[in-house]
């Protein structure tokens, strides 16, 4: 039993890990903002909260597990909603994502 | 434990309350009344303070009932029960005078704001003078400075604004340096409580880690109190701020400043490290001879009276300075008397031209020519404030400036000596200018119709000037009171 | 494990400041800023369980409340900042009831 | 020689911040950033505090049975009041900026001291 | 390694002209250090400066930024001056740091002199675990006193200095529509937010948090409402006036409990005096004294953001 929670807990900080990780590469990466939006946030939703639950499962039913798994739900509801944010405030500042791939040479290169 | 031992605590408190009773209560006349009723009472618990401290004793109220240097200590000596009078008379003298001047300068509906932050800046200089505390004292340098740029934002010219700015990054630099400097003794001592510093010093005194904490609280304090090359902020912000808080400011808020580098230099280091070893003097007194020259001459060309007051305290602190670097018991006295002088005579000046501001609208000189004949009263205290600047004998500047020269012969610098005296001359300069257009030049026809000042404005005004008179032929209480604080100072820290 | 996820979690934020450094908009910034929040209640939540910090998690869920509301004010008075460089079609939103 | 180089490497950072900080508020002419680097030299500062308080090994400062080991809270107590002290400042002075940026129409300094000194050259009044 | 990042963002504030971005590594530096704090032991410091850092400061600096502009102009300046400046306070300190005690020596002065008696007795004389809180509220509470006077001054000063103009609503973004998810999300949120700045203000004695925390997070709650919904419906729950007479209430409380221990004969501030049990009576004290600074500080730091953000942006 023990042994499962371990496997599982540690499976569930390597997944979150990778996607933090991924995330952050990307939003270094990629050509333009939209592209890094989208990059950084799906990564970070699941991200995050793979990366608590398996510190749950270790932890185990305390208060602690409670206040992380809050954590989890706050996450959840405002990365979403921040990004949401994000995107159309940068849409309507003028901001666009680039589709054509000249374009995209000029950008990575400008930045 | 009986009422009068809580007058240390009281002392504080009691502006530190009334401040927030005043905007609950959100009127500005009543305002004003809790101000005067709180002052009132500052002044008597001030009055009972040195009355209780008078035969050399030495108070500690032990705040929250713990043992210092567990909880924070208010400690009253007679040094710092004499700052406090200063202080607390002043606040008292310029509530007073407020209500006509601040009804004049200040919008109605920013009025009650303006004397609860007045009441906070003397609480924040009562909590400083009285605290026994490194880092209480820090806390309440806050206070009172924080409120001091508010109400010096409160001046009709936008250069109030970046006068308070200025004053607010140099402020805040100042506090922090002296946080630094506090964090370097705690680093060495473990304590932040003044007495229990002063014990535990010695032994670690050769540490280049209590050098380094002694001269950030030196730079620090310098920066509060306007030594001379950190000087900058204090011309602008006490020309441009309402005519009630250049008089407060002047009056109190570097006296407080130079009343915690002699806490600092004398109670916290002793005589002993900050001369012989670290000779502070060598800094101090080229610094102070620099900042009389200089600063007088400056003010020589003001044409704005209030900067040119303002110019004038950067070098009465200077003379204070010098009486500091000068290191005898004399010097210290020397510097202790021109802390209440110059209190008083700057009170006066200040609120003479507060009125005239009330009734002329400006203190640019050019516009005040012959006012001395519609204004007789107000230009009359000016007069007397400005020969109590200069030095002349009878009045209280006389006195102080004599015990700065009897202890600069002592110590055999007669140059210094030579350095007062063309100080009191640029004095009389700058002085005799303004006497010259306001007595004896044809008024100016812009002044048509002007009349004397109100008696509420007058009747404080003329207050403080006679004060100027009195002790300086009465010099027993202020010369008695000095001497003996120093003496304890000298004869705590051997 | 842990530590490995810690290592994880400092590679992207120093990717993450490369990101806020460079910009180029402020909404690449703002982004960087938001990850970063969400990756310093991360870094919390794992060290202060792993290093027996003494509740840690309440600072973890204090950052993330911050966090959210640091990203909304940012974009509200950013917008309001720059309204010169909306596009006209889009900036004039209905009134607020 | 070493020891003191790691022995004090916190010290060392917190005093290039300060100095960082410092140099912000004292070199730069933008109203605002002058007030962003004087909260740099105020964390400095805080890092400064904190690190004399730490205890190797020891525990937060909330007692629990069987924790022998805990750092010094006086340090702790003493930032936290410096933590208010430094955002109250930030505030009061962020208000003085706004009203002087209404004022004057500007937040830099150069332009500020310019406007004044013109404004004393033509009038040759000082006091408004 | 951390304190590497904070360097390389200090100095990138230093460098960059878009204030907006300056704010936000600002934002950054403050959530470093809040992290250092946590690795340094400072639980409540490091609570602190996440409310206050990264959550206050930077609020209060876009808020600014909105009124004065976000570009700074290029200018020529003399470098030397500043430059002597900071190298002499750093070859101060430099100089006074070689003799100091190594960093984490638990022999040092300042570890062994006054602390070890907070730790041993604190928690027996006041009945708190969290020693930090009994420090702050008993032991110190003068220092915690006049911070809370701190506080009310700031509130003050900004009132004086900024008023209370009608309110302008920040403008929209977008239509209706765009806002639907950020409503929804802020209506669900803000409850948590205020019970748990409940919790921390209850909860300081035993955990991190205390009063000061729970104000600026019942604040910060009160700010995400305002930002999402709208600055005419908060302005009609809490009135202008009402703010500045809230925090001048807190500050009374905090002074009136100390008044009381003076009437009965104890020094002020001896909460001993507030119940026959001395433990108890501190444990009251502090109780009180903590919701005094939280009232304080919530109403001053809604008072100071209601401030900003309703004042017009003038041309």
């Amino acid at each position: 039993m023990n042994l499962l929670i371990d496997v599982l807990s540690g499976l569930c900080l390597l997944a979150g890990s990778f996607l933090c990780l991924t995330g952050a590469i990307g939003l270094v990466r990629l050509p333009d903002m939209f592209c890094r939006l989208h990059a950084a946030s799906l990564n970070e939703t699941l991200g995050t909260p793979l990366i608590l639950l398996g510190l749950i499962l270790q932890v185990g039913l305390t208060l602690t597990s409670a206040k992380l798994a809050l954590i989890v739900l706050f996450v959840l509801a405002t990365n979403p909603t921040a990004t949401h944010a994000m995107s159309r405030a940068a849409l309507h500042s003028g901001e666009r994502p680039i589709v054509d791939p000249e374009a995209q040479e000029k950008s990575s290169s400008k930045s | 434990m009986t009422w009068q031992q809580h007058l240390p605590a009281l002392a504080i408190i009691l502006p530190l309350l009334s401040a927030p009773l005043c905007m609950l209560i959100g009127l500005r006349r009543v305002a004003w009344l809790i101000g005067v009723a709180t002052n009132l009472g500052g002044l008597l618990i001030s009055v009972g303070l040195l009355q209780q401290v008078a035969g050399g004793n030495v108070i500690s109220y032990e705040l929250g009932g713990w043992a210092p240097p567990l909880g924070i200590e208010l400690r009253v000596d007679l040094l710092n029960a004499f700052v406090l009078l200063i202080v607390s008379a002043l606040a008292f003298w310029v509530f007073v005078y407020a209500r006509r001047s601040v009804d004049a300068e200040i919008d109605s509906d920013k009025q009650t704001g303006f004397y609860a932050g007045l009441l906070l800046v003397y609480a924040g200089l009562a909590g400083i003078t009285l605290t026994g505390d490194a880092f209480n004292a820090f806390v309440f340098l806050e206070i009172s400075a924080l409120s001091s740029y508010a109400v010096i934002s409160m001046g009709r010219d936008r250069r109030a604004l970046t006068a308070a700015f200025q004053y607010l990054v140099m402020g805040t630099i100042g506090a922090t340096f002296i946080l630094i400097g506090v964090g370097f003794l705690y680093m060495m001592t473990g304590t932040l409580n003044m007495v229990d510093l002063a014990q535990r010093l010695p032994a670690v005194s050769e540490t280049s880690t209590v050098q380094a904490g002694f001269a950030f609280l030196s730079v620090g304090i310098a920066l509060k109190l306007a030594m001379f090359p950190l000087h900058l902020w204090l011309p602008n912000a006490y020309a441009f701020a309402p005519s009630v808080v250049s008089v407060f400011l002047a009056a109190t808020a570097t006296k407080v400043a130079v009343y915690l580098l002699l806490r600092v230099i004398f109670s916290v280091f002793g005589v002993e490290f900050t001369f012989a070893q670290m000779h502070l003097e060598y800094l101090l007194l080229p610094l102070a001879i620099i900042a009389v020259i200089s600063a007088s001459l400056v003010a020589v060309f003001q044409t704005n009276l209030k900067r040119m007051l303002a110019y004038s305290s950067v070098a009465q602190i200077g003379y204070m300075l010098m009486g500091i670097g000068i290191a005898s018991a004399m010097g210290v006295t020397a510097t202790l008397l021109h802390l209440f002088n110059h209190a008083l005579m700057k009170g006066a000046l200040f609120m003479a031209l507060g009125a005239v501001v009330l009734r002329v609208g400006s203190v640019q000189l050019h516009q005040l020519a012959g006012l001395g004949h519609f204004m007789p009263w107000t230009l009359g205290a000016f007069v007397v404030g400005a020969l109590s600047l200069i030095g002349i004998p009878l009045t209280a500047g006389f006195v102080s400036k004599w015990y700065l020269v009897s202890a600069a012969l002592d110590a055999g610098w007669w140059w210094l000596v030579v350095v007062i005296a063309i100080g009191s001359l640029l004095a009389v300069v700058y002085v005799w200018r303004v006497i010259e257009v306001v007595w004896f030049q044809p008024p100016n026809a812009a002044l048509a119709g002007k009349t004397e000042a109100p008696w509420s404005l007058l009747l404080p005004t003329w207050g403080l000037a006679l004060a100027n008179i009195y002790f300086g032929v009465d010099t027993s209480l202020t010369t008695g009171t000095a001497e003996a604080a120093v003496g304890a100072l000298f004869g705590v820290t051997p | 494990m842990l530590v490995a996820t810690l290592i994880a979690l400092f590679l992207s934020m120093v990717l993450i400041l490369l990101r806020a450094f460079a910009g180029p908009s402020v909404y690449d910034r703002v982004l960087a800023v938001n990850m970063f929040g969400t990756k310093t209640v991360l870094v919390i939540a794992v060290g202060g369980y792993a290093l027996g910090w003494t509740s840690y998690v309440d600072v973890a869920l204090l950052y993330a409340m911050i966090n959210f509301i640091g990203t909304i004010a940012v974009l509200r008075f950013f917008e309001a900042t720059a309204p010169e460089q909306a596009t006209p079609d889009e900036s004039n939103g209905e009134p607020r009831p | 020689m070493i020891d003191t180089l790691t022995g004090l490497f916190n010290y060392w950072v917190a005093v290039i911040l300060m100095m960082t900080g410092l140099y912000v508020v004292v070199a730069q002419n933008n109203l605002v950033k002058k007030l962003v680097g004087l909260g740099l030299f105020q964390a400095s500062i805080f890092i400064f505090y904190i690190s004399i308080g730490k205890v190797a090994g020891g525990a937060p400062p909330i007692i629990e049975p069987g924790v022998e080991l805990y750092s010094n809270p006086l340090p702790h107590v003493l930032i936290l009041t410096a933590i208010v002290v430094g955002v109250a400042t930030t505030a009061v002075g962020l208000s003085l900026v706004v009203r002087i940026s209404e004022s004057y129409g500007s937040v830099e300094e150069n332009d500020i001291n310019q406007a004044d000194r013109l404004a004393e050259l033509e009038t040759g009044d000082d006091q408004a | 390694m951390l304190l590497s990042l904070l360097l390389a963002v200090a100095i990138a504030a230093l460098r960059l002209r878009d204030l907006f971005a300056v704010v936000m590594l600002f934002g950054i530096y403050s959530l470093l250090t809040a992290l250092f704090f946590m690795d340094l032991d400072a639980v409540d410091v490091a609570f602190t400066e996440a409310a206050v850092g990264a959550g206050v400061s930077t609020i209060l600096l876009l808020a600014a930024l909105r009124l004065v502009g976000r570009y700074e102009k290029p200018h020529r300046h003399n470098p030397l001056l500043p430059l002597v400046v900071v190298c002499a306070t750093g070859a101060a300190l430099i100089y006074g740091l070689s003799d100091a005690p190594r960093f984490g020596d638990a022999n040092a002065p300042a570890q062994t002199h006054v602390a070890p008696r907070y730790l041993s007795e604190g928690p027996a004389e006041t009945g708190l675990p969290n020693v930090v809180t009994a420090v702050l509220a008993s032991y110190r509470g003068f220092d915690t006193l006049g911070e809370t006077v701190v506080v009310f001054t700031a509130g003050l000063a900004v009132l004086l200095l900024l008023g209370m103009s009608s309110p302008s609503p920040i403008p929209d973004f977008g239509s209706e529509d765009d806002q639907r998810m950020q409503r929804h999300a802020a209506k669900g949120l803000i409850p948590f937010i205020l019970l748990y700045a409940l919790y921390v203000q209850f909860h300081g004695d035993f955990g991190a948090g205390g009063g000061f925390q729970a104000g600026v997070i019942f604040a910060a709650g009160l700010v995400l409402y305002d930002l999402v919904l709208g600055h005419l419906h908060t302005r009609q729950v809490i009135q202008d006036g009402l703010l500045i007479r809230l925090g001048a209430l807190g500050v009374l409380i905090y002074g009136c409990v100390g008044l009381y221990s003076l009437l009965s004969g104890q020094p002020y501030l001896d909460y001993s005096a507030l119940a026959k049990d001395p433990v108890h009576g501190q444990h009251l004290g502090i109780l009180l004294v903590e919701l005094g600074v939280g009232l304080t500080v919530f109403s001053i730091i809604t008072l100071i953001y209601y401030a900003f953000s309703a004042r017009r942006v003038k041309a």
